[in-house]
Parts: C-alpha cells; structure tokens; sequence
C-alpha cells in the first residue's frame, strides 16, 4: 500500500467575497477529477455578510476530516480574519497567498512565521471589472493541482448551471485567468487520476442521514428547525413527497415528536432530526414511545453545549440525555455513525432496528459529520448492512392466531409483539403510557408493571447486534476506544503511530447503546492499556463504559471539549504517552 | 373521506363501539355523557370501528380512549393534538378523532391548540371542559373564573382573564367551531357527527361537569341555551362571541378552507441517490 | 436499647367509607399519645370514590416505612378490595375483622390462612343510624392499642374541628362505641406512654420539602401540578405570601421552571416540584440554568416510570434524567433525602447549595417519601446541617473591586463569581446560554469555553460535603449502598440481621452527584463484599456508582421496579445471600 | 411603578443604552429600527439603566439584549415570556421588557403569549415580526403567508392560515395591543413608551424586515398605514381586526385591567411550623 498523500488548503473572505462559494466549486472539480475530498466551513457569529473560511483537504485515498496543518491559504481580504484563527491551522511551511491592498497580514499569521506570497487579484483579472477573485483563487488552485480547463469548466456548471451559461462563462474565464499564478508547492501534491474506481458521491454527513432515512423506509417527517440539523430536514422535506412521504412543519419539537409518533402508530416509519436543545424538549415523549412501543427515530446532530452553547460548531457531549434523558426505566438503542458514509448507514440501521424492535432509536451524529461535505466512493444502496439478522420490517398483526383477544404487549421470547395498525378489524385496541398489562389495560401491579419492562429489555438484549455495533480495526496490545466524528482523526492518528511501528488497536463504537459488552470484551482481550478518546469535558463516553464494561486496567481518557474537533496529532501525542507510562 | 370507510358486517349500535373496560370517573361526570354522545354518533355516522382512531391526552377526560372499542392512543399531557396530526396526515384513510380536558388542550397544550387550528388537518377535536384539573384533583385551569377559590394551589383565585376557546380558535383560524353540553348527548352527538363530516380541523368544546371539584356545574343544565346561528361571516362570529356568555351552543362557525393535506407522488426511492453522483 | 416494638394495622373501604379519613384520625390519636408513627395510603384507580386503604404502622422508635406484615385488617366492606391485594401483606397470623354483611371474605385473604373474626357494624352501632363504620373501627382500634377517650376525642376535634362541634360529638360517641370490641391479639402492643420525649411532629415527606424550602429562603415559586408532588406546591401557595414570597401558578412545566429561573435572576431564591414527566419538560431550561449560573431548585418526587407509568406509586427511576438529562456538558448537584425528615433538610440543603454555587440542584425524592404522613421527633430548624462550610447565601456584586467592566463570570479559585442583580448600578450584564466569556459576551473560542466549562466544573468540585454526603450506620466486612427511600427499610432489614449477629454497613448517599468518591471510597475501606440496593429495574445507582467508583470486588445488585417499596425481609434475604455467596 | 425609578446623576441619552457590542445583524436588518427605538424610549423616560431588565429568546431579534446596556437575559428558544414574568412578579420594582422574534414568540413560544395575555404581568413584549425564521436561515414563521415558497423546509409554501399576533392577543385578553414598523423609529418609540408605562401586559408586534431572507419586505415602507383608533370596547376592536390588512399600525386596544402582582405578608417563616407540631 502506498502512503496516502493529501492536500490541505483554505479560502477565507469576508461576506459577499465567495469563499464559500469557491470552495465548493474546487471539491466538485476534485471529485470530477477522481480524487477524495472533504470540505468543512467556518464561519463568524453574522448571519450573513460575516468573514467565513472553506477548508478542504483533498487525498487519494478516503478522507473523513481535516489536517493537522494547512498547505495553503488563500485570503480573498483578510477583514475580521482573526475570528478564525483557530480554524486556520497555519504554520512555518504554509504557503499563504493574499493581495497587499486588501489589508494588512494578520499578526497571528506573521507570527506563525507562514511563507507569505503576495498576489494582486487586479493584475490577474487583467482589468476584467467581472473578474471576481474567489473565481481567480479557483484558478490559482487548480493550477497548483493540476485540473484541467475542462474539469473546472465541468465545476464551474455543476456550481453556477442554475444562474445561466453566462455567469458560467465568466467564472471559467475567471479561473482561466487565475491560472497564470502558481506558487511553488515543495509539498507533495496527490496525483490526479482521472480513472477513479468507482462510482463517487460528493455528499454531507446531514444528506447522507435523510438519504438513510429513507432507504431504510422513512415517509414521514416532523420537522421543527435547528442548527446544525435543519439540512437533514430540508432534504427530506424536498424529496419525501416523490416516495409516497410527506414531512410536516410543526411549531415546535414537542409537536414535532408527537407528529412523527403518530404516523408512526398509523404505520408509517417516522423520523425527525435535531440537535440538543430539541432534543431536550422531546425526552418526554420519547419515554412515551418506549414504553408504548411506538417506533421512531431521532438524528441529534450534537454541536457544543450546554444550552444554546456553539450551534455551528462540533462536540460530543449529548452522549448523556441521549443515553438517559428519560424518566423512569426507559432503555432504547442510540447508535452513532463514525462518518460521513456512516451517516447513512446509521440511519438506515436506526429505521430498521426501530421497525423490528418497536422502538425509538436515537442517532447520534455532530456538526462535524453532518456539516462536513465529502467527495467518497459510492457506498452500498441495495442491501446496506443490517444488525445481524434484523429484517427491518415492523411484525403486524394481522388477526389470526391471538385466541381471544388481540393482546397488544404479548410477552414473546424475543420480547417483541405483532402490532395491529388502524384499519385491522379485530385488533382494535387502546396504547397508553402509563404502566400496562399485556393487552395494554392501565395497571398498578407489580408482576403487570414487571412483565412490561423486562419484555422492553428484552427485546434490546435479545437481538444480535452482529458486527455493527462497532468498526474495529488494527491489532497490538493498546487499544484505543471512541466513538461518532472522533473516528477520522483517531484513524488517522493511528496510521502515523502503525508507520513508526507502534500498533494500537481503534474500537469504535456505533451501538452506544445497549452497548455490547460481551463483543467489546473480546475486542479487547490481549489489550492492556486503553486510550478512551471523545469531544467532551466530563467524559461522558468513558463513565458509560465504566458503568458497563470492564475496562483494561491501565485505561486513560482524553477528553476535551468543541469547538475545535480534535486533530491527529492529540492522538498521537496522548497514544505515545500512554505507551511510555506503562513501561514506566 | 372517513365517512366512506368500509362497514362491518351489520349494523352496529352505540354500545358496540364501547370497550368493556370500566370508566375510572366519579359517577355523575360529565365525561359518561361525551363517552355516550361519541358512541351514539359513530354508530349514526356507521363507521368501521377499525377506520376510526381516538387520541387522548392525559386527565379524567383523557381516559375516553381506552373506553371507545376503536384505535386508542392515550398520550402524554398537552399533546394530544400533534399526536392526531401526525396520524391525520399519515392516514388521510381514518377517521382521526382527538379529545383531552381544558388542562390538557388549553394549558400546557394550548400552543398545540392553536396551530392546530391554523393548520387544519383533518380531524375532530373533543375538548371535555370543566373548568378544572379533575386528575391532579382540583386545581384552575385556564377556563377556571378568576375568582374561584376552590384550589390550594390558588387560594385567592387563579386572577388571570378565562381562555376563551372559541375566541381563540376563530382568531387561529380554525374552520370549524362550537359549543356543547355534555349532558344533552342528542345534541352532542349530531353536533360530533357533523364535525367529523367536516372536511378539516373542527373543534367543539364540550362542557363537561365535574362533579367532584366544581360541583356547582351541576347547575350548567340551567344556564346553557342553544343560541349560536352558524355563519362563515367573520365580524358575524366575533358579535356572537361577544355577546356570549360562556353558555351558548351550538354551531358558531363553519367556514370552507381547504384541509391540509401534503401530496405524494410515488416514486423510486433509489433515483433520489442520483443527485450525489458525480459524473 | 431495648427492641423496638411495632405494630401494623390496616383500614380498608370503598368510596365514601371512609377508610383514610379513619387512618388520619387514629394517626392524629397515636402521635398526641407520644408513640411515633406511619401512615400511607393506596388507592385504586378511581379519581374518587374508588376503594381506598390507610396502612398505619406504629412504634416506640423512630418508624419511616410499612412492616412486613399486618398485624391488624379492617375491612369497612370487601368492594373491590382485590385491587389492593398487594398493599396488603396479609398472613396466617394477622386478624382480619370484617361485617360478613358487607360481602364474603375475597379469596386470597382466605388463602393466607388470616385469623378472621367477624363483627357487625350495626350491632355495635347500637342502632344509631348516624354512627360510620369507620369511626367504630377507630374505636376498636383505640381498645386495642389502649388509646384513651380524651386522646381520641382530640384527634376527632383534630380531624373534623373544622366541620363543627357535632361532627366531633357524633365522632367520638361513635369511636367510644366501638371500643366494644377488642379483639384479642398476641402480638407485642408498643407502649403508649403519654410522656413524650419531646415536641412531635406530624407531617409528609412532601409537606417537609415545602417547609425546607422556606427555611432555606425560598421566596418564589412558580408551580404546574402533577401526582405525587402537588402537595409540595399547595403547601408553598398557602405560606409563600405570609413570609414575603409569591407562588404563581403556570401554564405547564416549561413555564414554571422558566419563571423560576427569571425571579432568581432578579435575586429572588426560587424553587418548583414535578415528577418525572414534568421534569422531563424541565431539562432545557435546567441547561440554561448552568450555563447562565442562577441557582434554582426543582424538588423531583419520583413515581413509577417509563412515561405517565404508576402516578400513585413509589419508584426510584429518575436517577438518570436527574443527573444525565442535560444536553451538552451540564453538571449539577443532585441530592436525595433518604427519609420523611430528611425532605426538609435535604430541600434546605438544596437551596443553600443552589444560592451558594450559582447552579440548579434537583432534589430526588419520590412517592414513598412525599405522601407518606409520619409522626416524628422534631428536627432542628433554626440552623440546619449545611454542605461543608457553605454559607447559603449567594455572592453577590456591590460595585466595588471590578477594576474596569464588571465580569459576570470572572473566572475564580471556588469558581463562584458575584452576581450583579437588577438594580445594581454599574453591573448591568446580559446573561446568554450561549458559549460566552467571563464578560458573558458569545463567543466560540475554545479558550473561553474551555474556561468557562472548566469553572463550572471547579463549582461542584471545590465546595466540602462534609458529613452530608451520605449517611452511614453500623460496621462490617459488608456494605449496603442505597439511596432515597429504600434506605428505611434497608435500616429495618439491616436491624434484624444485627440482632442474629450479622453484621452490615449501611452507606445511603444523599448527595447523588457529583459523587463523593472519595468520601465513599474511605467509607468501604474493610469492606469486601457489597449490596447495593434501589427501586428500579435498570440498576441505574449502581452503573453511577460504578461508572465513578471503585466498588469493592465481590458487589451485588438488588434493584427490582415499583411500584410495592422494598420490604425489610427482601433485604434480609440479599444479606444473607451475599454472606453466603462469599464464604462459598 | 417602574417610570418612578430613581435616576442616575445626569440625563441619558438614546446611545447610553445601547453596549458596546457589535450586532451580528445583517446590514440593514430591520432590528437596528427597533433597537433605536428602544434605547430612545428608556431615555426619554428617563430610566436609570440598572432598573431595567431585557429578556430575550433566541433568534435573530432576540439578540436585541445584549445590545442594550442593562440587565440582560438571553434565555432559550420560545420561553422569553415566561422569564421575564418570573422576574416581573418577583422584582415588581423593575422595568421588565421581553423581546423575541415571531418563531419565538408564535411558534414555539405560543402558548406563553397566550397565558402571558391572560396573566397580565406588568411587563412589556416587543415582538420583532420578520414572517420568518432567520437565525436558522429563512424556513417559514407563523406569520409567513401560506404560498411562500422560499423555504427549502416548505417548498409548496407552508400552507397554513397565517398566525394573527393582534388577533390571539384580544382572544387571550392581552389588555395592551399594537402594531409598529421598525423603521419608523419614533413611531414606534413612542408607543413602546406608552407600553413600558402601562400598569399591565403590554404587546408590540412591530413589523422588522429580515433583508436577507424577505427581501421583498423592504416594501413594508410603502404598505404600512396608522390607522388604528385606540379602543376599550370590543365590537370596535374586532370590527378594526376583521378590516385590517395586516400594515395597520398603531395602538388598537388599551383596557383597564388590574396587573396580575401576588400580595405579600412580612410573617416569620418559622411560625410556619406550627401546623406540624402535635400538642
Ligand atoms: C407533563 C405533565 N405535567 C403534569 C401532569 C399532571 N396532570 C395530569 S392530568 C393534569 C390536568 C388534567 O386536567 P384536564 O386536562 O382539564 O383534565 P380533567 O382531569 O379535568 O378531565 C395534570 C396537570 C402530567 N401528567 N404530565
Ligand atoms: C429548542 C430549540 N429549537 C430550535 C432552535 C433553533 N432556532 C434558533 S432561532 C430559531 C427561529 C428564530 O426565528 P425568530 O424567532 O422569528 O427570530 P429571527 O431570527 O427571525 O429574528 C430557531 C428555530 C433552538 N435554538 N432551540
Ligand atoms: S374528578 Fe371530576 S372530571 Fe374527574 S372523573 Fe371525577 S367528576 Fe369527572
Ligand atoms: S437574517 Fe434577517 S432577521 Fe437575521 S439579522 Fe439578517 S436581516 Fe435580520
Ligand atoms: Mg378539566
Ligand atoms: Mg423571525
């Protein structure tokens, strides 16, 4: 296998200079030309108008998240740029290129000691008034990559095409210009292959999810919008009415939670998506849900918190109210897709463990899976994996067998009962939420009360989660333990440490829950020191193992909080210390 | 539409669409008279039992779901409403019916209330008013008078302006709405069979005395007096309402605005993968 | 010491019997004669007038949960008493008396082999057709326990004063006609000694949440009723006024706990009581509350779960949303009392934490506690056990010392900045859940939220529990770990073993989190063998405990669901279990 | 009452209560006409900034707070009312203001406004009505027409009868009720004058462009017209809602209605303990 090379650069501007714009524009021409990309945004408190900052990492192997450091830097004007400085991994080899009359240098990049290169967006567009320099920067960076006129003409219509041939016309005019600047790169740029292998989707983390959604069945949507969750919603609102579906704009989350519960008691699979502080309004009702055994699914696209916390910035610290947030003894699967691709197998899972289980099941994505844009090899559509031998189909009742009367919550090995949908003559029958016995009659009773929620455990514990309930790759006697969107970077942490020789095994959990203990018991056996690696402040991922799970006893944490999503090198750095602490 | 739906074999009377579970409520509730209007008015109207689905919130009221031998959804507290919605829009096969108390519908659901009106779904809407929270034994509820002293829980009286359903509804938009008395269960129920005709949200709030914390409603029989003339005038429908005196029944507004009904096409689920290709 | 002495009796009827009215008078007879006492009450499902029992249990000593056995049943009639079967621990030596004219004994008290002796009410009525059975049981009862005209007429002065003088008079002629019949019963009657020890008290677990609030400071009170916590609110909105404070009552529960926090906002201590569906409703705004840091108080009183579950009925399930039901990073205080007199200590204790922290703290009591009325010793109000050192009173800012703006959340060594209040010149701020610097100015850099996270964090970890953390009792090679309302009946199991020479500590947590682990740790040093007890069905204590502490090797678990509490034989028996588990 | 609050040493003007943050509006957001109006209202009624609270929501216009030099509270989405009426009952000496946008304050934060009207708290809720939800980037808002088409989350429209603040607010028995367009900063600053000194509830729905994502609402500049009359009687105040065009600006309706404001004793809480104590 050959070293994957990737290519890290950044386009910042302030609003209405096209950053954004460009950015996304050069991830379509990368993807045209059969390279992987990612792309993620930056962006300042403005609604609109605000400085904002594209970064994309291009590679030709599959990439999930964003270097170490940058390669290049392009500033279309450097106003406000310091808001971003943290987003902006800029060092002594970054070449950054901007035009003196646009201002100034930031303090903060002469101070990384960047190799400046100035440019003049004037010069380039030769006088053109047109000639707009996000188009020109396009041009700069394909000139540094090597795309060709007809591949950022192909962009350059994939971009623009809605607007009309001639603002298409302008801009590859524009990006032709932009060629003419091309700075030395001592940088070992991925080899452009127009023969890609395989079918590629240029996809974010949030479509990636509504697209599950519906492969898995969904066609009905409740939906009550919040950042970073509103695309999934968006999507599904555009393209559910062409399968049937439909999706409804409720006035709030507890409505929106309500709506989907009831289509879903009508049979119709449902399923909304959020982030904390909507998911913290659906908590009640989701324990409805549960406890009459309505199927539902949830996305939480976590960001930071508490409270209104970062809503366009990535955390992993809704792990606790999505695990517990309900009242009263109310278990329910949450599974966290580990990227981008993930993101929709996840979801699908989640529709199909709902269905079969009769259950809500809670996904547990972030702003850096859903938000991040990646150009990747077209994932499996047709079949997509399944927990073990799950059908994915709700068991209804359809009015033989039950003797007398149609017993909604029959006890069953599997714990899990045929359902009667409105419209079966027989099986007429009243669900409540509060504590009931097995034909859903409101009870007090201990044994009733018992029998109801061992049956709802049951079904959790019973089913096999085969080999979904985490990805677990590598080998050596360390192990290091995560979950959701600090997957990528743990990865790629684990690649530089398995090139110096130090082997560490990644579990990464996507079934946090019911979580599988027997199955990570064994992922780790051999393993004696443990890294537990997660985007929060109070390790919520690790207390949750704690509580389940025996642990290597030499097991160590790193948490942090967002905004900033954790970067390679943390892993490096935490993985190589624990490796010096337990030969100490 | 839901009157439509298939007929079980014979004809069914009222009793046949009452489950044989036994109503919690104090004898002498208001609610035996709705339970009553309710079956009496599905059997008129000859619905299939399995093509009819009651959703309930939580209070005495609330318990109507489990008492119907139809599809019952008995969920949690104020969100009867979205609960209904969500099957309304999923199932425009059924005939959705949602009912709850005054606490439930106008106090912690009173969000729900109102832009269930302005959305009009199409579904029937039961408010069990009695001025009360029966369940939690005996506090003010958003109907309550300002000055009752009745409760603990506001010993001087609650001091806030009654919620005026109809008023709120005609403000929200609901295209369908009146008044009833749970203790006339021939007039309830032809005023139910005709909501539920209604192509759309229609709402009717029911006087429902509770006999055990507000036994003066007793004398309600005395007071009511069916006076409202349907009209589909606005300035029409806000005279009546101020005339009213909180006793009035029958049809108050019934105004012809298209049901919310999203469309689906039915198409391949697979071509929606087109879009991410890269070509 | 000489052994406790108890006796249990039981009252039952349908609606309009008067089964508990009965229960409150004997209650009101048995604390005027200086014994303590316990009464709860089951219902069945009827709003009113359904069939309804009073359990009373009475002792020398201080009592605080229902015995193993009745000693005494009087059934007022058998309606639908099969209902109440299980609140019913009838066996083959507990009397039954029962008027074979008001129907057949049921099946199962026949089965128990119970020592039944038939009266007529009628008979000992005299023909007096105004004399109510229930009185009459009073007065069997008052023969039996050798309850004195003098003490029963006050308690019927105590019960029905209000209702006039012939309600009284017609009581007491009634009760004295019932002293007719005394049944025999060898059974140890604990002595009624008119002398008692000091001033008693009688009141509810819930009534002693309200007083510890006022005591505490609370002066506001913004209220949504729900079972079993009403009582908590009713009580408040009749004292608030007359000591300065105000209860409004609100729309629903993410009202109530918003209102709560705009009044603490304004300086005003405020507090609110739900149980789980309403608190469910609460965890956004409880969010808000940590991140803005304004101290507030929600009073959780458990019943059976998932969903609307058992209203009527004690559960210790909420531990999890209690504690994990925040989005994002939101650590609080959480504190259970773990007995009648500990709600008002615990709640006060909540408040003085709350104020002095800066942060929302749930209390987590529960049915078993809140509606269970007691005859107790009167507790200490003026000072009160405190956390530690804390002083109760909240830091506030009075314009000096800033140096220039004034910074609402300046970080500092116990993490508690002072508040500037409304009305204080030159401290005008605005608070935001946002993520926000020490000026309370949004901002995502991870610095600031960092900071911020980690003085929150600081709050909880800083301040000395002292004693208060946790209650312990005994010694031993063996631990029971509880919470809450198990704790009582833990005491009583744990009593009985101690007297067959078995020795057992017993460690009931009060403050739930953040956890002492420290504290607990040295509390289990010698221990080797654990049983940790609570009233749910997921264990939830225990994967706390565990997720945060190092338990000792050989730890069991005896956690089972509501909605009957624990009796001090299952406790017993877990004992014994371990004690043999471990010698095997 | 809160226009008696001391004053600080020399008079203020509009800029002093305004911070030194920068808004994160948009240019030319209608929100910066109701942020001038506002600090203009505090200085001409002369209040001493540290007497004032601003309770916001979240959104766009709720943003407003922290702009404002006095104590401010950004709370989360939709429960500004209930906040600011926490503070207003338990700080009467305050000047308690509450602001927010309509998807604050008609969506998700409905049901307060309507029992916030009921209560009558002495408060004043300026309501920052853009017919949109721009924080979350321009779906549809309660107020938004039925056929627009702008949002991705709708893009058949949101198809549902528009929410009429003025409407629900007379239903719900708000006794302070007016419109204002926000780029008519004395105007409008008048009235909220008006409001922050009525002894009551008192509503604003002000009309505030969202630039970005309704552009088409600069044209409010042409379509806004005052034309309410001021009334206490609600024949009038109907008959002027039945006839409005939804650009009618101005107060409609100001009746007289005791504030709702809790008594309170001064007793000792330890006398409380008596009830418990067994003689
Ligand atoms: C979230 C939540 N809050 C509070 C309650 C407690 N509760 C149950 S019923 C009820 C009020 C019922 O009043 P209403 O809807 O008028 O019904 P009624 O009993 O009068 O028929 C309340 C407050 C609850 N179940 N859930
Ligand atoms: C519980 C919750 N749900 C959703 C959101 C996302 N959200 C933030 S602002 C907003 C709408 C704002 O609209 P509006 O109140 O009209 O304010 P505007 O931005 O238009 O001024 C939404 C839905 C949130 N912050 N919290
Ligand atoms: S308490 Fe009132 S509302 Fe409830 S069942 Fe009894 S009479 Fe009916
Ligand atoms: S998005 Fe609209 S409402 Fe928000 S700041 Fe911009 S113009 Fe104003
Ligand atoms: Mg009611
Ligand atoms: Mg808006």
């Amino acid at each position: 296998m050959t070293r994957p090379t990737s290519f890290s650069l950044a386009l910042i501007g302030s609003g209405g200079a096209g950053a954004i714009s460009a950015g996304q524009l050069l991830l379509a021409a990368v993807a045209h030309s059969g390279l992987h990309a990612v792309m993620t945004r930056a962006f300042g408190p403005q609604i609109r108008g605000g400085e904002a900052a594209a970064l994309l990492r291009l590679s030709d192997h599959p990439v999930e998240c964003q270097a170490e450091r940058l390669d290049l830097l392009i500033a279309l004007d450097w106003e406000k740029s310091d808001r971003l400085a943290e987003d902006l991994a800029v060092d002594q080899s970054t070449v950054v290129l901007a035009d003196p009359e646009t201002g100034a240098i930031p303090a903060w990049i002469e101070k990384a000691g960047a190799r400046i290169q100035p440019l003049s967006w004037s010069e380039l567009a030769q006088g053109n008034r047109k000639t707009r320099p996000n188009m020109l920067a396009c041009g700069v960076v394909a000139a540094v990559l090597g795309l060709g006129p007809q591949t950022m003409t192909a962009a350059a219509q994939r971009q623009f095409g809605a607007k009309g041939a001639a603002v298409v016309q302008t801009a590859s005019a524009a990006i032709e210009l932009g060629r003419q600047f091309a700075p030395h790169m001592d940088r070992l740029i991925p080899q452009v292959e127009n023969e890609s292998g395989g079918e590629r989707w240029q996809i974010t983390g949030n479509q990636a999810s509504a697209l599950g959604a519906v492969l898995g069945g969904v066609r009905f949507c409740a939906a009550y919008p919040i950042t970073p969750a509103t695309e999934i919603l968006e999507w599904l609102a555009g393209r559910l009415p062409a399968v049937g579906g439909c999706l409804v704009q409720a006035e709030d989350e507890l409505a929106s939670i309500n709506m989907c519960l009831g289509a879903s008691f009508g049979g119709v699979p449902a399923l909304t998506a959020t982030s904390g502080p909507g998911l913290a309004l659906m908590v009640e009702t989701l324990g409805l849900a549960v406890a009459t055994e309505v199927p539902v699914v949830v996305v939480n696209v976590m960001r930071g918190g508490p409270s209104t916390g970062i809503p366009t910035r990535p955390e992993q610290s809704d792990l606790n109210i999505a695990i517990h947030g309900l009242h009263g003894d109310a278990p329910h699967p949450v599974i966290a897709p580990n990227g981008i691709v993930d993101c929709l197998i996840a979801t699908r899972q989640a529709v199909v463990l709902a269905e079969s289980l009769q259950t809500p099941v809670l996904v547990l994505s972030d702003q850096g899976l859903g938000q991040t844009e990646a150009v990747i090899e077209a994932p499996a559509t047709e079949e997509g994996k399944r927990f073990g031998e799950l059908k994915g189909k709700r068991r209804l009742w359809c009015g033989e067998g039950d003797g007398d009367a149609y017993q909604r919550y029959r006890d069953s090995a599997d714990g899990v009962a045929p359902m009667a949908l409105p419209g079966s003559l027989g099986g007429e029958h009243t669900v409540t939420g509060l504590s009931h016995d097995r034909q859903g009659r409101p009870t007090t009773r201990s044994e009733e009360h018992r029998r109801q929620l061992d049956k709802r455990q049951r079904k959790l514990e019973s089913f096999d989660p085969g080999e979904d309930w985490a990805t677990i790759e590598g080998d050596g006697a360390m192990a290091l333990i995560t979950f959701g969107s600090a997957t990528a970077p743990a990865r790629e942490g684990l690649a530089l440490l398995a090139a110096e020789g130090i082997a560490c095994r990644m579990i990464s959990v996507r079934l946090l829950s019911p979580l599988n203990v027997a199955g990570l018991e064994q992922a780790l056996s051999g393993v004696d020191r443990a890294l537990i690696l997660e985007l929060n402040h109070q390790g919520q991922f690790h207390r949750h193992l704690r509580a389940h799970c025996r642990l290597p006893a030499h097991t160590t944490a790193l948490h942090r909080p967002g905004p900033q999503p954790f970067r390679p090198a943390e892993i490096v750095d935490a993985i190589r210390k624990l490796t010096m602490e337990s030969a100490a | 539409m839901s009157a439509n739906a298939p007929i079980t074999m014979s004809v069914l009377s009222a009793r046949d669409y009452k489950s044989d579970y036994k109503p919690v409520w104090c004898p002498g509730c208001g609610d035996f008279g709705v339970l009553n209007a309710l079956t009496k008015a599905l059997a008129a109207l000859k619905l299939a039992p399995e093509q009819v689905a009651l959703i309930a919130g939580i209070g005495c009221s609330s318990r109507i779901a489990a008492y119907t031998r139809v599809y019952g959804f008995h969920g949690v507290h104020g969100r009867v409403l979205p609960l209904a919605t969500g099957l309304a829009v999923a199932r425009p096969d059924l005939t959705v019916l949602a009912a709850g108390g005054d606490g439930d519908g106008f106090s912690i659901g009173g969000n729900h209330f109102i832009h269930a009106c302005r959305r009009n779904a199409n579904l029937t809407y039961l408010v069990m008013d009695n001025a009360v929270y029966g369940m939690t034994k005996g506090q003010a509820s958003p109907t309550t008078e300002c000055d009752w002293t009745g409760s603990e829980l506001t010993p001087e009286g609650p001091h806030q302006a009654p919620f005026k359903p109809l008023e709120i509804a005609l403000a929200a938009g609901a295209p369908f709405i009146a008044r009833a008395f749970a203790n006339d269960p021939n007039g309830l129920a032809r005023l139910i069979c005709e909501a539920i005709e209604f192509p759309g949200f229609a709402m009717i709030q029911i006087l429902s005395p509770c006999i055990t914390y507000r036994p003066e409603q007793m004398g309600y029989k005395k007071r009511v007096h069916e006076d409202f003339q349907p009209t589909d005038r606005l300035d029409q429908a806000w005279q009546a309402l101020v005339a009213d005196d909180g006793f009035t029944t029958g049809l108050l507004w019934r105004a012809e605005r298209p049901a919310y009904r999203p469309h689906a096409a039915d198409g391949d689920p697979a071509s929606l993968i087109n879009s991410f290709r890269v070509e």
